[in-house]
């Protein structure tokens, strides 16, 4: 086993130990922190499939990210309400088809922006995936019939077959299940034959067109899967803070998404996984020592940048290596 | 007489005033080694360009098993069978060179879009490219990263990708060049052989080499082919000599 | 709707245009030569306009206060490339991302902790105070005329000082090619230090001069930047009159978005309601605009010859 | 962010004053302290912790955090004061759209909270709660005073407010009791900072008096531009954007502004003259509407607590309900909504020495209840 795999193990034992450890000694603050962590991780997986695979820095995934999230908030809403959708069909409070709509809608909203975007490279992709969120960010902002700026509360958590959902414990365990099943989807694409042309349209787009695939298809595939990914991250963070806001389409998430991976180390596989861990506990920790917390977590943030390229992983496990 | 491999008309490209191709028609015939060259900066390379399709020629035709190439991306023409290497290696460095010629046997296989098998344990993509390194001799190396090979080792793993994809004709940009000589007496021997599979264009500057093996030459000078035939007819023409050489003719 | 409110709206989108051309230059011009993306640059914005508002309290005297966010804003510039940035210009667009992304949040904290929670008071010199009359019966901000008279200055000036003087024959050099001019002896680190410290002093103009118009507060920054980001890209990033280009452009668009949406809208619909759904429009309106522009022209319209 | 113990200096002389229960009592503040809306949690927290030191009570214990005015940290920040720091009150959001993130999941967990600042109508109306008490306004007040006065002067009024709920519940506000006709109705863009193009249309539409509602720096930045642009017309807002913590960045181009709110420095009682005087021989400053909201907050807390213990919920909601203290804008009591029932005053910005600052000119409501009690069914 590779020095990698060990850290992964420990890094997934750890997410799920703490929880289990809090929910034990009567401290279930700590499962909602635990649950954080793995929804944030969970969206920076998706964002790791086109960025760290594939190389394209989207700017942007916090789109998808909002999306999820209100397509998990408007349904709730509609069945909480009992006024159906749209030509009769109702809402719906079932976390698994909640999660189904997430997944589509963004990955058909995906492909146009995705279609568009990867015509550019570079910074100009980086800032048009940019302009695609900050579209979608003001619509949601000015758009009245969802709460517009103030957001849309959830006032029940919905609901799982056959799990309680209200209690933390358990709604934990369904985030860190995705979470897992999602790390399993990386490892395989990864992996795939898929993966090994993702991974070249990064290193070497031309080679790739070379033996004659076309770099804008695998392309815009990941960047599809990619914003499922995020998406599905969205509704389960929807319904962790029974609450959807634009904020989670601001070009702020969208960095925070970026920073998670850097932090935990690109391409990794468990990099989002210990960059959202680190990142969580940075912010709760500082946050309870100073309220210039903002300015710690800069300086650490650039400190990492500067000195501890790789990130978390590139420290805990050496660097990439490559079959 | 054959139907050629590869048919270039009347190709022009400029850069603002630069004629980088001027008028070029030349062709390819089965089982041949034509060689393509030229001092430095005579648009050699705009001109491999403009075939494997990375450049747009301004008008010109270009014609591949007897299909017209225009419209056609870098990617549709290596579907094809265009089989090309670059001046300058263009490899996925972080992969291993087994991987790197893996990724032109699924490419040939068109079996990009799997999603959940992993390559390293597929068979069929990790024989029939272990086989293609063990022909260009690289089959030692399999497991090096294309990063850490050296020069020579890269042309190599170059040509293996492109017998990897099956290719019914080569375009080979300088493959000697950085090789010592008795990497480049190897490859040469390979190349000799290599024709009867699919005939190569070959763009090189290692004389003694392309005299070796070229069946016909063309010269192109200031993007213009001032001559085509065989070796000895080149040798002894008075143009060539004079671009060339600088001869009084 | 008459001619005159036309022509003042038209001034209006000017006026921001000319406003973005400041904070543009710079952006496009640190990336153009050391192909770097800063995303402090709202920062520096910032640091411009606290500056100004700090002396001008200070001092009583606007003029003292736009000198000293110059100064300010070149100097936190100048230091901020010899710490920070000079690391980076090697890195992928993804390390320069984060690293000045921690970049805002130490700079707007810091600024917070220095000034306090509440926004400075900054007002526009009595002798650009008031309005001046237009052609066609309407009035129009004098200091207004004036931002878009700095502009022109502005614009004139990187033009003459990028096609005129050695530093520009450097800076022109450091585009096409860094280690062409490493070679050549010219020392690279401090033209670059001298480039960010000059970008820095530009946005650092454009707070200040903003500055007076409106809130000078924590978080400023943010909103010009982006607005900058979208206007180089239009423009084509690293070329100067792609950024002059895009962000009147992106002025008058943005501006006559807000102002003509709405109205068009009320044809078809109640007036309340057309003028939700315009502003919803118009503030989606530029973003559009871009995606339309890279969707057809991948690299801006003024791209650089790569 | 800062754990506070609050342990007051006149504690034991106060403490055994008869009617206080002895069992700690721990209060979740969550409020701004971060970003460019710092300053109103800042005003916000001052004020509160003043309040609570100036009591003496030291069985009170205030824990004090930061949102940095996002939603999500907020909602996180409401869970871990429930969950971990088991506070049995909830106080200081700032915002409206970050009170509708906290609020109902909070209250649904039976946790009181009392909100200082923020009055979005859904929590006022359907979607009212028991565990909800509304300290300070509903979101509509202020503009339906300043709809209400706008009759007395003006027939002809252009209305601009932010495109957001917040932004609509004021022109809404606003038009429920102005009776005039419109000039115009103009939706600006949230954090906009630029005015040009709204003033031009102003300039334009023959307006006789111009209403705007834009918090914060747009605020700052509109009536800066809006004074310089040749235009004469009378301005006139809702409090917020000519309260102490903008006032001084505004400037002079605030001067004469009337504008409406539920307090004002000036306010005639002995409540509001003792926290004038305290904020001010505190932090060096004149506290705003922000802080004396939350001062009144801080108050009516201390005031429920004499009377009940935090851990009996329906005694201390009774009591809390009875709005049994001394506030400082006067007369204060609870509609069936555990919402406000107070006056709405219209001010006049002016100079006192070279401070800006309000004074009151009218009363536009006495006695003013908000528009959506009757749908609330509690």
């Amino acid at each position: 086993m590779s020095r990698e795999t060990i850290v992964n193990i420990l890094l997934a034992l750890l997410l799920l130990a703490v929880p289990l450890g809090a929910s034990a000694m009567g401290e279930p603050f700590y499962i909602t922190l635990a649950t954080r962590i793995a929804i944030l991780a969970l969206a920076a997986v998706g964002l790791n499939i086109a960025l760290g695979l594939g190389g394209l820095v989207s700017f942007g995934h916090a789109a998808f990210f909002g999306l999820g999230g209100y397509a998990a908030g408007i349904l709730a809403t509609h069945a909480f309400d009992g006024v159906p959708l749209f030509a009769g069909i109702p809402g719906t409070a079932s976390m698994p088809i909640i999660w189904l709509v997430a997944v589509v809608v963004c990955g058909l909203i995906a492909l146009p922006i995705g279609a568009i975007s990867l015509r550019t490279t570079g910074v100009y992709f980086i800032m048009i995936t940019l302009a695609f969120a900050q579209m979608i960010y003001y619509f949601a902002v000015s758009w009245p019939a969802y709460g517009g700026e103030d957001g849309l509360s959830i006032y029940v958590r919905n609901e799982f077959p056959g799990v309680n959902t209200t209690q933390p414990l358990s709604y934990f365990l369904i985030c860190y299940a995705v979470l897992m099943a999602a790390l399993g989807l990386f490892w395989l694409l990864r992996g795939s034959r898929f993966g090994a042309a993702l991974q070249a349209a990064r290193q070497n787009a031309t080679r790739l067109a070379a033996v004659g695939i076309t770099p804008f298809n695998v392309r815009l595939i990941a960047f599809a899967v990619s914003a499922m990914v995020t998406g599905l991250a969205g509704a389960l963070f929807a319904d962790l803070n029974k609450f959807v806001s634009p904020s989670m389409l601001s070009w702020h998430m969208s960095g925070e998404l970026i920073v998670l991976i850097i932090l935990g180390g690109k391409g990794r596989l468990f990099g989002p996984v210990a960059g959202a861990m680190l990142y969580v506990l940075i912010e709760y920790a500082l946050g309870g020592i100073t309220e210039r917390w903002q300015f710690f977590l800069g300086l650490i943030l650039l400190g990492v940048v500067l000195f501890a390229r790789g990130g978390l992983l590139g420290l805990l496990a050496g660097k990439v290596r490559h079959g | 007489m054959v139907e050629p491999v590869l048919e270039i008309r009347d190709l022009r490209k400029t850069f603002g005033a630069l004629k980088a191709t001027d008028s070029v028609s030349l062709d390819l015939r089965p089982g041949e080694i034509h060689a393509l060259i030229g001092p430095n900066g005579a648009g050699k390379s705009t001109l491999i360009h403009q075939i494997s399709g990375s450049f747009r020629p301004d008008s010109g035709t270009i014609r591949f098993l007897g299909q017209d190439m225009a419209g056609l991306d870098m990617a549709a023409r290596a579907r094809l069978g265009l089989g090309r290497s670059f001046q300058i290696s263009s490899l996925a460095q972080e992969f291993s060179a087994l991987r790197n010629v893996m990724l032109a046997v699924q490419a040939r296989q068109g079996t990009s879009f799997r999603f959940f098998r992993p390559v390293m344990s597929d068979k069929s993509l990790t024989e029939p490219a272990m086989a293609m390194l063990e022909r260009v001799g690289l089959a030692g190396r399999a497991y090096v990263a294309a990063a850490e090979l050296s020069h020579g080792e890269r042309r190599q793993l170059e040509i293996a990708i492109a017998l990897a994809l099956g290719s019914r004709a080569f375009l080979f940009d300088e493959p000697m060049a950085g090789m010592g000589p008795e990497g480049s007496k190897a490859l040469t021997k390979f190349l000799d052989g290599l024709r009867h599979e699919a005939p190569i264009l070959l763009v090189e500057h290692d004389m003694d080499a392309v005299f070796a093996l070229a069946d016909r030459i063309s010269v192109l000078v200031y993007g213009r082919v001032i001559a085509t035939g065989t070796v000895d007819q080149i040798r002894n023409d008075p143009e060539v000599r004079r671009a060339y050489l600088g001869e009084a003719a | 709707m008459s001619i005159a409110l036309l022509i003042e709206q038209l001034l209006n989108g000017l006026q921001l245009g000319v406003m973005l051309f400041l904070m543009a230059a710079g952006l496009t011009l640190i990336f153009g030569v050391m192909g770097l993306i800063n995303l402090a640059h709202g920062s520096l914005y910032m640091i411009g306009a606290f500056a100004c508002a700090a002396v001008a309290a200070a001092t009583g005297s606007f003029w003292i206060g736009l000198a000293a966010s110059l100064v300010a804003a070149a100097a936190a510039g100048a230091i901020i490339e010899v710490t920070v940035i000079r690391r980076l210009y090697d890195r992928d667009h993804l390390d320069q991302v984060l690293a000045t992304f921690a970049l805002i949040l130490i700079f707007s904290e810091g600024t917070r902790w220095l000034f306090g929670s509440f926004p400075l008071y900054l007002d526009i010199p009595s002798l650009l105070q008031g309005a001046v009359p237009l052609p066609g019966g309407g009035q129009y901000q004098l200091y207004r005329l004036a931002i878009i008279g700095v502009g022109v200055v502005v614009a004139l000036g990187l033009y003459l000082l990028i096609s005129r003087t050695r530093l520009g024959m450097r800076i022109r050099a450091g585009e096409s090619d860094r280690e062409m001019i490493a070679a050549l002896g010219v020392d690279i680190r401090t033209l670059y230090t001298v480039v960010f410290a000059l970008g820095a002093a530009l946005a650092g103009l454009a707070g200040a001069l903003v500055g007076a118009l409106q809130s000078v507060q924590v978080g400023m920054g943010e909103p010009a930047l982006i607005l900058a980001f979208v206007v180089i890209v239009i423009g084509g990033i690293g070329s100067i009159k792609g950024a002059l280009f895009g962000a009147i452009l992106v002025g008058v668009v943005d501006t006559m978005g807000r102002f003509l949406l709405p109205k068009a809208l009320a044809l078809m619909m109640p007036a309340a309601q057309a003028g939700l759904i315009g502003a919803a429009l118009a503030s989606m309106l530029i973003y559009i605009v871009m995606a339309l522009i890279l969707a057809f022209r991948p690299s801006g319209l003024f791209a650089a010859q790569s | 962010m800062k754990k506070i113990i609050a342990a007051g200096i006149f504690g034991l002389s106060l403490a055994a004053s008869s009617l206080a229960y002895a069992e700690p009592v721990k209060i979740g503040v969550i409020t701004t302290l971060s970003g460019g809306g710092a300053g109103l949690g800042v005003d916000m927290r001052d004020a509160f912790t003043l309040a609570m030191k100036q009591s003496g009570n030291k069985d009170v214990e205030l824990v004090v955090e930061d949102d940095a005015q996002k939603p999500e940290i907020a909602v996180q920040l409401a869970e871990k004061m429930i969950q971990s720091d088991k506070v049995d009150l909830l106080t200081g959001i700032i915002w409206s759209n970050l009170a509708m993130a906290v609020v109902p999941n909070a209250v649904a967990q039976d946790v009181i909270y009392l909100s200082p600042n923020a009055g979005p109508s859904a929590l006022a109306g359907a979607k009212c709660n028991k565990n909800y008490f509304n300290v300070a306004y509903q979101n509509d007040n202020f503009h339906e005073a300043m709809g209400q006065y706008a009759n007395k002067d003006y027939k002809k009024t252009f209305i601009l407010a932010p495109n957001y709920p917040a932004g609509k519940d004021s022109l809404t506000g606003f038009k429920r009791y102005y009776k005039g006709e419109l000039a115009g109705e103009v939706y600006t863009q949230v954090g906009q900072t630029d005015y040009a193009a709204e003033i031009a249309q102003i300039r334009d539409s023959g307006a006789d008096s111009v209403f705007f509602f834009l918090p914060g720096g747009m605020g700052i930045s509109f009536m800066k531009q809006y004074a310089q642009s040749g235009v004469n017309i009378p301005v006139m807002g809702p409090g917020f954007s000519f309260d102490q913590d903008i006032l001084p960045a505004v400037g002079d181009a605030a001067l004469g502004v009337k504008n409406s709110a539920s307090w004002s420095k000036d306010l005639d009682n002995e409540a509001n003259k003792a926290f004038v005087e305290a904020f001010q021989a505190e932090y060096k400053r004149l506290p705003s509407v922000y802080a004396a909201q939350s001062w009144d907050t801080a108050n009516l807390i201390l005031a429920a607590l004499s009377k009940a213990s935090v851990k009996d919920k329906d005694a201390f909601r009774a009591a809390l309900k009875a709005a049994d203290f001394k506030s400082v804008r006067g007369e204060f009591a609870f509609n069936t909504n555990n919402h406000p029932v107070q006056n709405i005053y219209v001010r006049e910005v002016v100079k006192e020495g070279d401070v800006l600052t309000n004074k009151i000119v009218a009363t536009a409501f006495e006695h003013h209840k908000d528009a959506y009690a009757e749908q609330c069914k509690m």
